[in-house]
C-alpha cells in the first residue's frame, strides 16, 4: 500500500496553531495530560512547568482504602523503558478528597480523577466519591486491575468485566464528567473491550496501560520485582499503544480516545492523533525529564506549524484517509 | 524549597580512587543547596535506552566559580548509567534536576557531632561539617571504606572536620575495620547529641543502632532505587515510623533521603512490615 | 515477596561449564539458536561465525509457493527496537529444499526449519514435505500468521485454529524430529494457547514471535509501513517475551520452550533460562550485530562461571523455585 | 567475497561542506574493498535505543597509512544516527561492518564511461574513476547537487577524472541545473559505453533512462532502507528484472547496492508490481 502525502499547504507560525480540544464538553487548551501514576496529583510537577497550562493533569489511581503498594524493589529499568510494581501505593479516597484534588482544583488545572478498585463495588463507590467532589474535569476508570472477586483476573482482560464495572459506575457520575475507561493492552482483541466499555456508557476509552513483563535479578537470579511481575512502559512500547488506538479508532470511529505508552516528543504525540487519539498523556518520559508535558506540547506545536497545520480537528485520525 | 531542572554542561570530571569526582555548571540549583540533597541526572542522550536518572548527593555547589553555579558530585561506576557517565568530558551536555530531598537537619544548639561516611558516602558531609562549625557545632568525621582507594575526601575531612578517623576493612588507612567499630567511643568521648550518616543501609542501619545506644539522635542519608527522583513514581519508598507510631511507605527521594534513624524500620526495609499503613492484611 | 539467593558455590573457569542441550533427543552444542526471519538461511552468518558452532540455525519461515512480501518500507527503527512488515518474502519450498537446506546440512548446522501457510492444509503440505527431508534437527511451526480461511485471523490468537494446524501437521512429520509451534504474544491468555498445542501433539513451544506495532511517516503522516501495521521485536520487547516463557513455565512444567525476543546478552539469554526456557533464540540483534548469536553463547558461558554453575539444567527454572 | 565484523576507532571527523568526512581504522575491510562496496556502522554504543546499522559508500580506503587500515565514508547528518555519527570524535570506537553488496562491474575492454555523483553519492566515484582509468577507460565524472556545500569532491574529481562536470540546482557551482542536463551531450561526445551512477533514487531512475536512450549501459548504486545490511533480513528490497524476464524483490544490501540501470523497476519502487515473482494474485 502507499499514500500520497497529506497537503496542508506551507509552514505557518506556531502562534497560529490552535492546539484546544473539546474532549466531550471539556474545554482543554491542549490536548496533553499527564499519565496516571506518574504525576502524583501534580503538585511536585507544579516546580517545573504551571500544571494549569497543560491539558489535564490525571491523577494516580486512586482506592477506597489507604494502600501500602508492593515490597521494594519496584521497578527495573528496561531498554527504552521500565517495570514497574508500584501496586496502586495511595492515601485513599479520603484523604485524596480531603488534600490532593482540592490543590489541584485551586490551582486552576484540569483534574482528571483515576479511579481503581479490588471489585465492581469499590468502583462504584469510588465514583459516588468523586463525582460528587466539586473540580473534576473527568474520570478515568482503572480497569486494569485484578478483579478479586474473579480469580485475580485483570477486568480489561475480560469483556464482560469490563462492561460490568462501566455500566455500575456510570449512573454514579453527572453526566457533564466524561468517563473513560483505561485499557490493558495485554489482550487478543483490544477494540472488542473498547466496543464492551463504550455500550456500558464510557464516554471514551484511555489506551494503553503497561504492558504485562518481568525480568530476573543477576544477584538472586529471581525475579527482580516485589511483584514478580510488572508493567512495561515507556518509549519502548510506542508501536503497540499507537497501533492499539488505531485499532479502536478503525472499529469505532466516534469514540473519543486518549492515547498514551511512550510519548517523548511532539512528534510521538502525533503519531497518537493521526491513528485517532483526541488527546494523549505522557507517563514515564517524565522520570527522564520532568518538564516534558509541556515540551510536548511546544514540540506538538511546532510540528504542526511546519507542516501549516492550524488544529488538530485538521489531521486527526489522518492515518486512516 | 523547589527543585530546579537545568540544561547542565560538564566543567571537568576526575577519577579519584575508583571514583569519580564530576563538576557541572548549571543554573538554579547551587544556591538552594543544603547539605543531603542530591541531584538526579539524564543520561546516554536523547536517543538512549536508558530512561531513568541517577541520583546523587551533592558533594559541593559554587555560586562564584569562573564557569558560573557549578554543582559537584562524587560518583562509582557500577551499572550502566554511571558507566555512560565515567566517559563524560568537559563541554558534555548533562541534564541536572536539583537539588532535591530532605536535608540534613541542623541542631539549634552548639551541641557536638559525629558525621560517618561510608565510600562515597562521604561526599555530603564535608559541606554538612561546615554548615555545623558554622553554628557552633563541633564536627567530628568517620571516613570507612573497604580499601583506601574507596575512601573518598580525606583531604577535605582534614580541613573542615573538628577530628577525623579512618576505617578500612583491609586496613590499608586507618584503623582496620567498620566505621561502627570506632563510632560508639567517638559518640561518647565527643559527647556528641547527634550522628550524621550516609553510605550502605547495612553501614546506617547500624550507625543508627550504635548512635541509639550512646543517646544520640541520627540523620541518616539512605539510598533507595530511584525511578523518578522527584516524587511522583512511588518507586523509593521504605518503612519508617512516623510520629504517631504508624508505620508507612514513605519515598525517599522527597520525604528523605534523609531520615531519623531511629524512624526507619531498617529490618523491614524490601518489605511491607505488618501493620504497615495499607497494608496487606 | 524476597528471596533468598541461589548459593552455586564460587566461580569456576568457562570451560568446566557444560552448554549442551538434549532438546527432545536432539543433542545440541549449547542452547543459543537464530530466531527464524533474521538468519536468513545461514549462509550469510557464516561470515561472521562457524554456523555449526551455533545452537541451531532456525530459518526464515518457508511458504509453500514463492512470495513476494510486503511493499517497502518494510521496516522502521523504533526505541530500542523495530518493527518490520516483510510479509514472509521467501522463494517458497521448492527452492528452500533444493537450494538453502542442503547447504545448512552439508554445512555441518542443525537446521530447525520454521514453516508458515495461509491455511491449514499448507502447514500439513509443508511438514510433509520438510518431515522427508534429509538433515532436518526441529520443525519450527509459525502460527503468528493470518489464517485466510477465518477472516485472517491469526491462528495462534485463537486455541482452536492452532490446536487445528498443528494435530494436522504432526502426524506428517517423522516422531523423532520434535515440532515446535511459534506462538504470538498478542494474546489474553498465552498459557492457554501453549496447552492447546501442547494437546495436540506440539513437542514444545517458541515464545515469542513478534508484537504488533505501528508507527507513522513524517513525511506522508499515515502508516510507514507498506504493512501499515508491523511486527515489533528487539530488546525493547524482552520483558514481555520473558514473561511469557514464565507464565507457560508456570502452566506447564514440562514442556519445553525456546525463549526468544530481544535477546542481546548472555543475561538476557540467562533472563530466559531462569524463566523456563530450554533454548534461546537471537534475533533482531543480528541486525546490529552479526556475530551477536555466538557472543551470547560466550557471554552466558562467563555468566554461568562467575556464579559457579556448571550446566543450564541447575538454573533452568531457577526463578520458580 | 566476504564480508568482515570489525571493532573499528575514529581517526577523524571533518565537516565538508554540508557533510562529514569519516576516517574510521578497522582490521580486515580496507583490502577487500571495491567501488561501489559500503560499509554497515552500528551507532549510539551497547545502550543506545538505536538497533540499526547505517549504511555508507565506502569513499577509499587504504592499508599503508600509520593509522594501519583505514575505511573512509562521507556522510549528510540528517536522522538520529547520523547526528550522534556528527559528534563522532578521534578514538571513539565505531563497529564496522564492511565491505557488503556488488560492486560497480568494470568493463573488460578499454571503453569511455562517465561517473554521476548526486551530493554525497560521489563519494564512491573517485575511487571508481581510477580503477577504470588503471584499466584504461576514460573517466568522466559529472557532480551534481542543489547547492556548493552538498557539492562534494571537486577536488578529487579533478584529480582523478578525465573531464569533470558540475551541476547545482541553484547554479552557484557549475551549470545550473541537474545532472541530467549535461548528461546526454556528454554521453554522446565521450562515446561513453557505461554510465556509472549514485545518488537519490529519482536522479538514478533519470540517469538510467538519459544512459538508453544515448545506447550506454548503465551502473547504478540504489540507497534503500536497510535494517541489517547483511541480507539477512529482506527489508532491502526492490523490483529488478532478472535475465529471464522475470519481476523479483531483491535485496539492495547483497545483490545490489548495483544494478543495472535498465533491470531495476524504478517506476514501481515502493510497490509490489504485477507479475512480480510470487506477488499478490
Ligand atoms: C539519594 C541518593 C544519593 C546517591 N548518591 C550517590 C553518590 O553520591 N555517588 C554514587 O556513586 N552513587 C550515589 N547514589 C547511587 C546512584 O544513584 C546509583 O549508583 C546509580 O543510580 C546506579 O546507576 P547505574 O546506571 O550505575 O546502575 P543501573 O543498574 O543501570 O541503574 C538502573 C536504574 O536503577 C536505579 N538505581 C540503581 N541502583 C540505585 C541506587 N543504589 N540508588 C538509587 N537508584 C539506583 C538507577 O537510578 C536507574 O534508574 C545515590 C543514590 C541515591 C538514592
Ligand atoms: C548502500 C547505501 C549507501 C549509502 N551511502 C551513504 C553515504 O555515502 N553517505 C550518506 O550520508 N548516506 C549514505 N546512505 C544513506 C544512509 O545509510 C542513511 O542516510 C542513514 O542510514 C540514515 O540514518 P539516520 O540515522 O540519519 O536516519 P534514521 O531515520 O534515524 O534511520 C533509521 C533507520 O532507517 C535506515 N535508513 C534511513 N534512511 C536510509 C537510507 N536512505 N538508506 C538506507 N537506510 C536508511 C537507517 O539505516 C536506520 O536503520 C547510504 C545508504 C545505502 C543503502
Ligand atoms: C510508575 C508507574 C505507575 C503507574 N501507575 C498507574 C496507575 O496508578 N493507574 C493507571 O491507570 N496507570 C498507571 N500507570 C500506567 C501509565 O499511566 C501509562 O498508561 C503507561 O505507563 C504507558 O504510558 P507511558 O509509556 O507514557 O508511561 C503507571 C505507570 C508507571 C510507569
Ligand atoms: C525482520 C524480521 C523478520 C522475521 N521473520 C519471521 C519469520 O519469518 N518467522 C517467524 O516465525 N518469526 C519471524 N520474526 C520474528 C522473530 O523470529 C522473533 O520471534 C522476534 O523478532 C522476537 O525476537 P527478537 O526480539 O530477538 O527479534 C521476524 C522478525 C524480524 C525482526
Ligand atoms: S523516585 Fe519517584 S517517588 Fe521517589
Ligand atoms: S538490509 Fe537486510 S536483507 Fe538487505
Amino acid at each position: 500500500m502507499s499514500y500520497a502525502p497529506h497537503d496542508f499547504g506551507g509552514p505557518i507560525s506556531p502562534d497560529e496553531v490552535d492546539l484546544s480540544v473539546d474532549l466531550c464538553g471539556v474545554a482543554l487548551p491542549n490536548p496533553v495530560m499527564t499519565a496516571s501514576g506518574c504525576a502524583a496529583a501534580g503538585r511536585e510537577l507544579d516546580q517545573f512547568f504551571d500544571v494549569a497550562e497543560l491539558g489535564a493533569i490525571v491523577t494516580k489511581s486512586i482506592m477506597l482504602n489507604p494502600r501500602s503498594g508492593r515490597a521494594t524493589p519496584r521497578m527495573a529499568e528496561t531498554p527504552s523503558g521500565m517495570l514497574n510494581s508500584i501496586g496502586l501505593q495511595g492515601p485513599g479516597i479520603d484523604a485524596f478528597l480531603a488534600r490532593d484534588l482540592p490543590w489541584l482544583v485551586q490551582r486552576g488545572a484540569r483534574a482528571v480523577v483515576s479511579i481503581a478498585g479490588d471489585k465492581p463495588a469499590d468502583y462504584v463507590e469510588l465514583a459516588r466519591r468523586v463525582g460528587q467532589a466539586p473540580g473534576v474535569a473527568a474520570i478515568e476508570v482503572n480497569i486494569s486491575c485484578p478483579n478479586v472477586e474473579n480469580r485475580g483476573l485483570v477486568f480489561a482482560c475480560d469483556a464482560e468485566s469490563s462492561y460490568r464495572v462501566i455500566e455500575e459506575c456510570r449512573p454514579h457520575i453527572p453526566d457533564d464528567i466524561p468517563v473513560f475507561a483505561k485499557l490493558t493492552p495485554d489482550v487478543t482483541d483490544i477494540a472488542t473491550i473498547a466496543g464492551a466499555v463504550a455500550d456500558a456508557g464510557a464516554d471514551g476509552v484511555t489506551v494503553i496501560n503497561t504492558l504485562l513483563g518481568l525480568t530476573m535479578d543477576p544477584d538472586t537470579l529471581r525475579p527482580r520485582l516485589g511483584g514478580v511481575t510488572g508493567g512495561l512502559s515507556g518509549p519502548a512500547v510506542r508501536p503497540v499503544a499507537v497501533r492499539a488506538v488505531w485499532q479502536i479508532r478503525k472499529a469505532l470511529p466516534d469514540l473519543p480516545i486518549l492515547g498514551v505508552g511512550g510519548i517523548r516528543t511532539g512528534f510521538d504525540a502525533l503519531e497518537f492523533v493521526l491513528a485517532g487519539a483526541d488527546a494523549v498523556q505522557v507517563g514515564t518520559v517524565i522520570f527522564n525529564d520532568p518538564g516534558a508535558p509541556m515540551r510536548v506540547v511546544r514540540e506538538l506545536r511546532d510540528e504542526l506549524a511546519v507542516r501549516g497545520i492550524r488544529s488538530l480537528d485538521t489531521v486527526r485520525n489522518a492515518a486512516h484517509g | 524549597m523547589s527543585a530546579t531542572q537545568s540544561a547542565g554542561t560538564v566543567v571537568s570530571r576526575t577519577p579519584v580512587g575508583d571514583y569519580h569526582h564530576l563538576v557541572i555548571a548549571a543554573e538554579g540549583i547551587a544556591e538552594h543547596a543544603r547539605p543531603g540533597h542530591f541531584v538526579a541526572l539524564a543520561i546516554g542522550g536523547v536517543d538512549s535506552g536508558m530512561l531513568l536518572r541517577r541520583a546523587f548527593s551533592i558533594y559541593r555547589t559554587s555560586t562564584t566559580g569562573r564557569h558560573g553555579e557549578t554543582v559537584e558530585i562524587v560518583f562509582a561506576a557500577h551499572g550502566k548509567g554511571t558507566r555512560w557517565m565515567a566517559d563524560l568530558a568537559p563541554g558534555d551536555p548533562i541534564d541536572v534536576v536539583g537539588p532535591v530531598g530532605r536535608p540534613f537537619a541542623l541542631p539549634k544548639e552548639p551541641v557536638s557531632c559525629v558525621l560517618v561516611g561510608g565510600g562515597y558516602g562521604s561526599a555530603p558531609m564535608f559541606s554538612l561539617a561546615t554548615a555545623l562549625r558554622d553554628r557552633g557545632c563541633p564536627a567530628h568525621l568517620v571516613l570507612g571504606a573497604a580499601t583506601t582507594p574507596r575512601l573518598f575526601g580525606l583531604s577535605d575531612a582534614n580541613k573542615v572536620g573538628s577530628s577525623v578517623h579512618v576505617t578500612t576493612e583491609d586496613g590499608s588507612t586507618g584503623t582496620r575495620g567498620r566505621v561502627t567499630d570506632v563510632l560508639g567511643d567517638l559518640v561518647d568521648t565527643t559527647d556528641a547529641a547527634v550522628v550524621y550518616a550516609c553510605g550502605p543501609m547495612g553501614m546506617l542501619r547500624a550507625v543508627a543502632d550504635v548512635a541509639e545506644d550512646n543517646g544520640a539522635w541520627s540523620q541518616c542519608a539512605v539510598e533507595e532505587s530511584m525511578a523518578c527522583g522527584i516524587g511522583v513514581c512511588m518507586t523509593c519508598v521504605l518503612p519508617v515510623e512516623g510520629e504517631d507510631g504508624i508505620v508507612r511507605m514513605v519515598r525517599s527521594c522527597v520525604d528523605g533521603p534523609v531520615f531519623r534513624g531511629d524512624r526507619v524500620r531498617w529490618d523491614a526495609v524490601g518489605t511491607i512490615p505488618p501493620g504497615t499503613l495499607g497494608g496487606p492484611r
